[in-house]
């Protein structure tokens, strides 16, 4: 029999206003098994935990129940307190009388009798409880990094400088994502090649840091510490180790034409490429869907003026095996289609264009070579007309759009108004938007100087329509603080459309057994105190992936999961879940069942003997759960029928026990 | 068919292929035949017996009796083969161990028919030409024998072994309109409170004899959950109906997938429940859902219940009516 | 005796990693839903063992719900893609026997649907509550 | 309408640890003095509802009238319990059960020997003491009794300070292995039997322990001249009723809890080997 | 002797029921007899006997013993034993009738069982003659005679109604208070009734069957033989033919926790269940073959011990017809008759 200490935290007002919290300790006290019971103002403090050690001590107890906050919060907190007396931390449960009781119900007596309840339920369990051990697992003390935007080389940089290897896994053949198409960045207006590239330079340097590019993650398995990932190399038809970048090839592939995605398709390439002249690593790929040579079998000039021969048209797709100890999602994001959105004309008319398309336009080494012109008839453009919040806070019934802002188009829409209109001060611009937002260090300010300095227009209100009158785009708008209608002749519309995840997130986030939200931005295990990190133990988060977000803020984070990536790395064991699923062999049935339904592979069998009755022996075939791959998720527990399989911390007659109490 | 299999024992015994023979031993009446370990040729003639009484299915002995000294020769009726096959699947038999021969089968008969047709002092029933000539101490009765097909058989799922070293008789087809969802439909387009007076009249009856469970190929556990004081659910008696209630539906669930669906549990019941009704709501449901599946007719097949897939139906999207 | 008004009792089963948590949100959002809604964690909702349902009807529970990740969300990848079968069939059994199946219900709600969380209970107890008390499945030893 | 299965509450006014597994049980009505009488030998049904009844030896002697003993050893459910419980906590208790040693009968005015291993002491305990408060009735004592170590003699510092004491009273306690501070004898009680010099004239053995000591003792108590007559000792079955009526307890025709607990060896003799 | 004319069976019936509370054999949703309570419209079954023995009546499957409150430390013990209203049993057919007077000898000996004794003393017990054995019948194997029943008042059929004759106090009591439903007869008809089923009873396979072999002192003989082995071999283990049986007593108790007290029931076990003798420090009957051999042996040795030769089987026959797989009191003792060493 237990002998059980009952703490019930006030939380200050959070829980003593709705909870009679005195009278909880009271009806506690009186459980059997419980020797001791007391309410107190913050448990979670340090003086809060000092009480219950004390009490721990005072009172021989064996078992702890705190009734406080969600277990997510605090239930570490408390576990450690009761081992630093020598309880085992599995002897702790928590009542979650505070997000589940008090936040909830605002009848104080209905509150009370709820929290006693859960109470109870958690005393019951704990008469229930075993100490528990955790296991240790060794860590492969090298990092996975899924994308190489300026998150993931940034993450990259920063474990491979704690001293741990990096993989960059990148799925197009460079890395730096979409930071290297932009032109300038905000606010400070400053080139986004000239801060990229040299990073870019540094990862592929780094000798702690290999890049993957041109190839998929294709497989997880594993568990923290011990990942086992499979990745694809897509097979480029160059030998990476032979290709020294001189783009001869490029030159004289006869294939040209391609549309170059690094331009938004706003301009052609070859069939062989290199996408940018900074591209990392600078290697030469063949587009197998334009390749003549891969098509028909006739060509092969590259082949033939490739100096390095580095040229392979015979090179297959290679899936490697590489393991790992933490893996960091940094997919990135994409801007939506805007082809859904035919008020605003993108798909008809070719001078709507989107920002990112702006971005290019913009940029010398863009198609333009820097010189704002319309894609219609290269004429440089008098009047832009920008419209704000394409597909960003979108009503839940909106199909085409997201419930979220996307955060970075107020800014990017200055710096892209401001930039024209220093470069043409000839040209008329408009901005359509709902609010301004430009929270931000030096954000307003920028925003401001638009505005004020730029004589940049702006109008609060929404596109209707946008459609080709002409050669000139028609424009038609409300003005909301006018309250009247607005017909504008533009020469050029910008869409500054949402940005979504990247596609292949969701089968990445799958892979990893990370959850995501229902817009696919990965779940972070807690919104504002493990911010970097995934649920699931080892898979950490960086960049866009995790939510909207800026360059600064995606470095900062990218930072910030290198951080959290490297405390891992830097462990030569790690702890294992506990909470892990058992068999009991005299009573397996050895049926497979259970193994069927475990997604770890954590449940092997073997024949034992065992005494049968007048001294025989029997041999039978019995499950085991190997600790250190099983994560505790219980599957097994329900396909066993003979109950044989159990999950310790959350067995059967523990959470019969919870039923019991609160059904009472 | 008695001359056949006899025949035959006595040969793989006589040549070592087997040393002892599982099949079904003489009663006192013609109809109380038992399942019976025969060790010897003396034994066998003096003691083996095939009728169309000899309905048990013999294959979860062989759960014990495949894990003994050498091979053992057993009988399997084709509905039987699907147990033995299941059994194979989870494991349960050493297949290595166990000689099979599969035997016709064109229905069983169930003396419970016979009596409920008033026939009592039964002394012996001759069989001949489908019919049974019942002779009993209040006078001779000729019976068609298939007024006399137990419940079971009239809705025979399979005629096919799906598993044996050898047959004697012929190898039969799956029945594919053996109409064993009938009565299954005809309670799901009751009313819930129809079917709640059904099902409550039904197991109302159960007196927790653990004849269902014992006799059951699938629930072939080590120890039952519901005998396992450190289970938490452990029952003996019935003690009210929520209990029974909690009994029967664990079980079906835990038999889920697994069931072949040979009917034992209702032949045995002491209280007529009919309890293969239970576990053919979950194969149909199964089957609607997820997928044809028949336990033990592929012991490599993946049971629905170990395995998903994306676009499974959702639980609260209803079945019945 | 005094007429008290029926509340029915409700356990929910929250898999820790995503209903618990939204369960969480809808206590940080102060989104409110009936006292009578009890909820016990699980580490996944196919940990939800049919028995344990049947083991709160039995304790006088009126209903019964199950809260997972979004099928394909699980933490443990496939979890709730098996409570889903599991809980298709009994449920569909349940029914079978003429209880009201109504009186259990599956829903699959992230870690970001607090606001699901709230509206899910509280329509639940609704339901529930016009059902009235569980009758089919109780056991009156354990009636006061 | 009296019914046997109907327990008395009773307070447990004092546990005191025997050994790392075995605890000492004070029980006493809530009133003050004991449940109900009892004779040495008999058993007592002990129970915390909820958590299950075991039938239990009372190991205190009838003599005591102020309280009830019972000695138990943690190895199930329900001494689990019994073992982390505090002192005024209530259990409840039904019996008498099963017939007691002849103590006022055929072991009057015989010397005895009691042969004990571990907890098998418990039972004849309560006999020792019924002897030791009808000194006169008896002839010589002699104890033969021997646990795994030192630490696993129950009622040790009773055995020293008292039985050690009384007139005419002989104490042989053994263990089973060398143990730093233990000069006594080291070895099996079976063996022990043989070393004590025992005279099995108008004496009687009563013998309890685990199963493989009896098995073991009973040759060699035969072979120093005991006849099978005068050989006793307990059995223990699974009990639920404690009156021979749930079905569960018999070996052949005799139900332990009702024909036994004590038996002499030569009825055993009579019954199946089932046991 | 007293006569009940045809149509007045149901006259009866009510008169009893408007007292008290009738039971009597009634044909089931799956047209098998079991005993219900009898009221307006109820249909006596003429089935030959119930698929459930009678001893429900007196040693219920599950049955409350008493309730326990618990708060802190302390116990309360609630005695929740009530008085039980009188009750009549119609219909009892003579081997049920004998094995109230097995159960007796277990339960109403000392200590008597004070559970079963209430609700001995208030039933009253109305034996109706066999008319129609069937085959599994073997009560004359222990003297039961099918055409003469016990009980406190014995029924038989006759050609044109009912004969009625009162055995004991309380079935003279019975039949003095519905007296007008009745007219005067002899024993004709009845004797007349007892000759016919003596025949056919005469005629019947087990007709034959003795208790050589088992009775009382052979406990060592029978418990030692081989063919215990090749009997028990493929028992299921279940219960079945425990809780069909009339005579079989054992019992288990157990503790229900109803979540504001604990519930100490009593209900029925079966010695062929795998755990009926099962300790934590070890099994006396590891096997099945013991657990079968300890059904037999009570029943056909130490009950006799016990009793004064009187067997702890009353040849109703019921777990000839329901064991599963076909193995019975029948088989057994045949088997031991067969060849015993003696």
């Amino acid at each position: 029999m237990q002998r059980i200490g009952v703490f019930i935290c006030h939380c200050g007002t959070n829980i003593a206003g709705t909870v009679d919290v005195k009278a909880v300790a009271e009806a506690l006290g009186h459980e059997a098994g419980v020797v001791f019971s007391t309410e107190y103002q913050y448990m979670c403090s340090e003086s809060g935990q000092q009480l219950m050690r004390k009490a721990i001590r005072e009172h021989k107890l064996t078992g702890v129940v705190v009734c406080s906050c969600s277990p997510r919060m605090h239930e570490a907190t408390f576990r450690k307190a009761a081992s630093l007396e020598g309880i085992n931390p599995y002897m702790v449960e928590i009542a979650n009388i505070r997000e589940h009781v008090s936040w909830i119900h605002k009848d104080m007596k209905e509150a009370t009798e709820k929290a006693i309840i859960l109470g109870r339920a958690a005393i019951a369990k704990v008469h229930l409880n075993q100490p528990l051990q955790a296991g240790e697992s060794p860590v492969t003390k090298r990092a996975l990094v899924i994308g190489g935007g300026i998150a993931g080389i940034q993450t990259a940089l920063d474990i491979a400088e704690a001293g741990f290897e990096v993989d960059i896994v990148e799925k197009s053949p460079t890395i730096g994502g979409k930071m290297a198409q932009l032109d300038k960045t905000f606010p400070t207006l400053d080139c986004a090649a000239c801060i990229l590239t040299p990073k870019m330079v540094d990862a592929g340097q780094n000798e702690k840091i290999k890049i993957f590019a041109y190839s998929e993650v294709e497989a997880v398995k594993g568990y923290v510490g011990n990942f086992n990932v499979s990745i694809r190399r897509k097979a480029r038809y160059v030998d990476e180790t032979k290709c020294t970048g001189c783009g001869l090839c490029t030159e004289k592939c006869p294939q040209k034409k391609v549309p170059n995605e690094f331009n938004m398709g706003m301009n052609n390439r070859h069939a062989i490429y290199i996408p940018f002249a900074q591209a990392v690593p600078k290697v030469a790929t063949i587009d197998a869907d334009y390749c003549m040579m891969l098509k028909t079998g006739k060509c092969g000039i590259c082949s033939k003026v490739c100096g390095a021969g580095a040229i392979d048209y015979k090179q297959q797709d290679e899936v490697i095996e590489r393991q790992y100890g933490a893996i960091v999602a940094a997919t990135g994001f994409n801007p939506i289609d805007a082809k859904a959105y035919n008020e605003y004309g993108y798909a008809t008319c070719p001078d709507v264009v989107t920002s990112l398309e702006l971005e290019r336009l913009m940029n010398a080494a863009g198609p333009t070579n820097g010189t704002l012109l319309r894609p219609s008839d290269n004429e440089h453009p008098h009047t832009v007309v920008f419209v704000q919040c394409v597909g960003s806070r979108c009503t839940e019934t909106d199909e085409r759009g997201k419930p979220y802002c996307s955060k970075i188009c107020c800014m990017y829409t200055a710096k892209h108004a401001m930039l024209i209109r220093e470069k043409y001060p000839d040209t008329d611009v408009y901005v359509f938007y709902i609010d301004v937002r430009t929270p931000g260090k030096n954000f307003d300010e920028f925003y401001r100087r638009a505005v004020e300095q730029y004589g940049v227009h702006y109008i609060k209100g929404m596109v209707g329509k946008v459609t080709q009158n002409g050669k000139q785009l028609r424009v038609q708008a409300s003005d909301l603080l006018a309250g009247e209608q607005l017909h504008i002749d533009a020469d050029l519309v910008v869409l500054a459309t949402a940005i979504e995840p990247d596609k292949t997130a969701r089968s990445i986030a799958t892979m990893l057994t990370a959850s995501m939200d229902t817009n696919d931005f990965f779940t972070e295990a807690h919104p504002k105190l493990r911010p970097v990190e995934s649920p699931t133990a080892g898979i950490f988060l960086s960049g866009v992936c995790q939510g909207p977000k800026d360059i600064p803020e995606t470095v900062s984070q990218a930072s910030a999961c290198a951080a959290k990536v490297i405390g891992v790395l830097a462990k030569d064991k790690l702890t294992c879940n506990p909470c892990v699923a058992q068999s009991d062999e005299m009573l397996c049935n050895g049926c497979s069942s259970c193994e069927k339904v475990c997604p770890y592979g954590a449940i092997s069998y073997s024949d034992k003997e065992f005494r049968g009755p007048n001294r025989t022996t029997l041999i039978r075939r019995v499950a085991s759960v190997n600790p250190a791959v099983c994560q505790g998720c219980g599957a097994c527990t329900v396909a066993c029928p003979s109950g044989a399989m159990d999950l310790k911390g959350f067995s059967n007659k523990q959470i019969m026990a919870e039923v019991d109490a609160i059904c009472q | 068919m008695q001359e056949m299999m006899e025949k035959r024992a006595l040969e793989l015994l006589a040549d070592g292929t087997v040393n002892r023979v599982l099949g079904w031993s003489v009663g006192e009446f013609p109809y109380d035949m038992t399942p019976a370990v025969f060790r010897s040729a003396e034994d066998l003639k003096d003691r083996f017996v095939y009728n169309d009484f000899c309905g048990a299915n013999l294959s979860k002995y062989l759960i014990k009796e495949s894990k003994g000294e050498g091979k053992i020769l057993v009988f399997l009726k084709p509905c039987d083969t699907y147990s033995f096959n299941q059994l194979i699947a989870e494991h349960r038999i050493k297949r290595e161990n166990v000689y099979v021969i599969g035997i016709e089968c064109y229905g069983k008969a169930d003396v419970e028919k016979l009596k409920a047709m008033g026939l009592s002092g039964i002394t012996g029933i001759q069989m001949k030409n489908g019919e049974y000539v019942v002779e009993t101490v209040y006078g001779n009765k000729t019976v068609k024998a298939s007024d006399a097909t137990a419940e079971r058989c009239l809705s025979c799922k399979s005629k096919k072994h799906v598993v044996f070293d050898e047959l004697i008789g012929e190898d039969g087809d799956v029945v594919e309109d053996c109409n064993r969802f009938d009565m299954v439909e005809k309670l799901e387009a009751m009313t819930p409170d129809e079917r709640f007076a059904f099902w409550r009249g039904e197991l109302s009856r159960c007196i927790r004899c653990n004849a269902c469970r014992n006799v059951c190929p699938a629930c072939s556990c080590e120890q039952c959950v519901f005998d396992n004081p450190n289970s938490g659910v452990a029952q003996k008696a019935a003690v009210n109906s929520f209990e029974e209630n909690m009994f029967h539906i664990i079980r079906a669930f835990h038999v889920a997938g697994r069931c072949t669906d040979c009917g034992e549990c209702s032949r045995v019941c002491p209280q007529h429940i009919p309890l293969h009704l239970l576990n053919r709501k979950f194969i149909k449901d199964m089957n609607e859902f997820y997928g044809e599946y028949q336990a033990g007719a592929d012991p490599d097949a993946r049971p629905p219940l170990g395995t998903y897939t994306k676009g499974d139906r959702e639980p609260n999207e209803g079945g019945n009516k | 005796m005094p007429v008290t008004e029926y509340k029915p009792k409700i356990v929910a089963f929250c898999c820790n990693w995503c209903s618990y948590a939204g369960a969480d949100g809808a206590g940080s959002a102060r989104l409110s839903y009936p006292a009578e809604v009890k909820v016990i964690r699980v580490p996944c909702s196919c940990r939800v063992n049919p028995m344990f349902i049947l083991r709160a009807f039995q304790r006088g529970a009126d209903g019964v719900i199950i809260a997972g990740c979004h099928p394909g969300d699980c933490h443990y990848t496939s979890g709730n893609y098996f409570t889903r079968r599991r809980m298709t069939l009994l449920f569909s059994m349940l029914d079978y026997l003429g209880i009201e199946r109504e009186r259990t219900r599956v829903e699959w709600i992230s870690a970001a649907e607090g606001a699901k969380f709230s509206k899910t209970m509280n329509e639940f107890c609704a339901t529930v509550a016009a059902l009235g008390e569980n009758k089919r499945l109780e056991d009156l030893r354990c009636k006061k | 309408m009296e019914e046997t299965l109907i327990p008395y509450a009773g307070i447990v006014t004092k546990i005191t640890g025997q050994t790392p597994d075995v605890k000492t049980f004070r029980v006493e009505a809530p009133e003050g003095g004991k449940l109900f009488e009892h004779k040495p030998g008999q058993c007592a049904m002990l129970s915390v509802p909820g958590v299950s009844e075991a039938m239990i030896s009372i190991t205190s002697s009838p003599t005591n009238k102020e309280y009830m003993e019972f000695s138990v050893k943690k190895c199930g459910c329900l001494s689990g319990w019994l073992h982390g419980m505090d002192e005024g906590q209530m259990i409840t208790v039904r019996g008498p059960y099963g017939r007691p040693f002849p103590v006022d009968d055929e072991l009057a005015g015989k010397n005895l020997v009691f042969v004990a291993g571990g907890i098998g002491l418990a039972p004849l305990r309560s006999v020792i003491n019924y002897v030791r408060d009808n000194r006169d009735k008896y002839g010589r004592v002699d104890i033969i009794y021997g646990s795994r170590s030192k630490d696993d003699l129950v009622y040790y510092d009773e055995i020293v300070s008292e039985w050690m004491n009384t007139p005419d009273f002989h104490v042989h306690l053994t263990i089973d292995r060398e143990q730093e501070g233990w000069d006594g004898h080291v070895g099996f009680v079976p063996n022990y039997i043989e070393e004590v010099g025992l005279n099995p004239i108008n004496t009687c053995a009563l013998m309890c322990g685990p199963p493989i000591m009896i098995k073991f003792s009973l040759p060699n108590l035969l072979k120093v001249g005991f006849d099978k007559t005068q050989i006793y000792t307990t059995m223990e079955l699974r009990m639920k009723c404690g009156i021979g009526k749930c079905g569960r307890c018999n070996i052949g025709n005799k139900y332990v809890c009702k024909d036994g607990p004590v038996f002499r060896f030569d009825q055993l003799d009579e019954l199946p080997g089932e046991y | 002797m007293k006569k009940l004319s045809l149509a007045k069976l149901y006259d009866f019936f009510a008169a009893i029921a408007a007292k008290e509370a009738l039971y009597l054999p009634v044909n089931n949703e799956v047209g098998k007899a079991e005993y219900k309570r009898w009221s307006e419209g109820v249909e006596l079954s003429h089935q030959l006997n119930t698929l459930r023995s009678a001893k429900d009546f007196f040693f219920p499957q599950t049955e409350n013993l008493m309730e326990f409150k618990m708060e802190g430390k302390k116990i309360d013990i609630i005695d929740t034993r009530e008085a039980c209203d009188d009750f009549v049993i119609f219909g009892v057919r003579a081997c049920d009738a004998a094995s109230f007077d097995i159960l007796d000898r277990v339960y109403l000996v000392d200590p008597v069982d004070s559970y079963y004794k209430n609700r001995r003393e208030h039933g009253t017990v109305i034996t109706h003659a066999c008319g129609k054995p069937a085959e599994t019948c073997f009560c004359g194997t222990f003297g039961i005679d099918a055409a003469d029943p016990k009980g406190d008042i014995t029924v038989w059929d006759v050609e044109d109604g009912y004969v009625f004759r009162a055995n004991t106090e309380k079935g003279e009591k019975l039949m003095a208070a519905t007296a007008d439903l009745f007219e005067d007869t002899d024993d004709k008809a009845v004797k007349a009734e007892q000759d016919k089923v003596r025949e056919i009873l005469a005629k019947m396979p087990l007709a034959d069957l003795t208790t050589e072999g088992v009775g009382a002192g052979l406990t060592k003989e029978v418990f030692d033989r081989p063919e215990w082995a090749s009997l028990s071999e493929s028992c299921l283990g279940c219960g079945t033919c425990t809780f069909v049986c009339p005579t079989c007593q054992c019992y288990d108790i157990r503790d229900f926790d109803t979540g504001h007290g604990i519930q100490r029931f009593r209900c029925w076990d079966s010695c062929m269940y795998s755990d009926f003798t099962k300790m934590s420090a070890g099994q006396p009957r590891p096997t099945q073959l013991e657990r079968f051999r300890q059904r037999f042996m009570h029943k056909l040795v130490y009950f006799p011990d016990n009793n004064d030769g009187v067997f702890g089987c009353v040849g109703c026959g019921r777990c000839l017809s329901r064991c599963p797989i076909s193995m019975n009191i029948v088989k057994v003792m045949k088997t031991l008759a067969k060849g015993g060493n003696k």
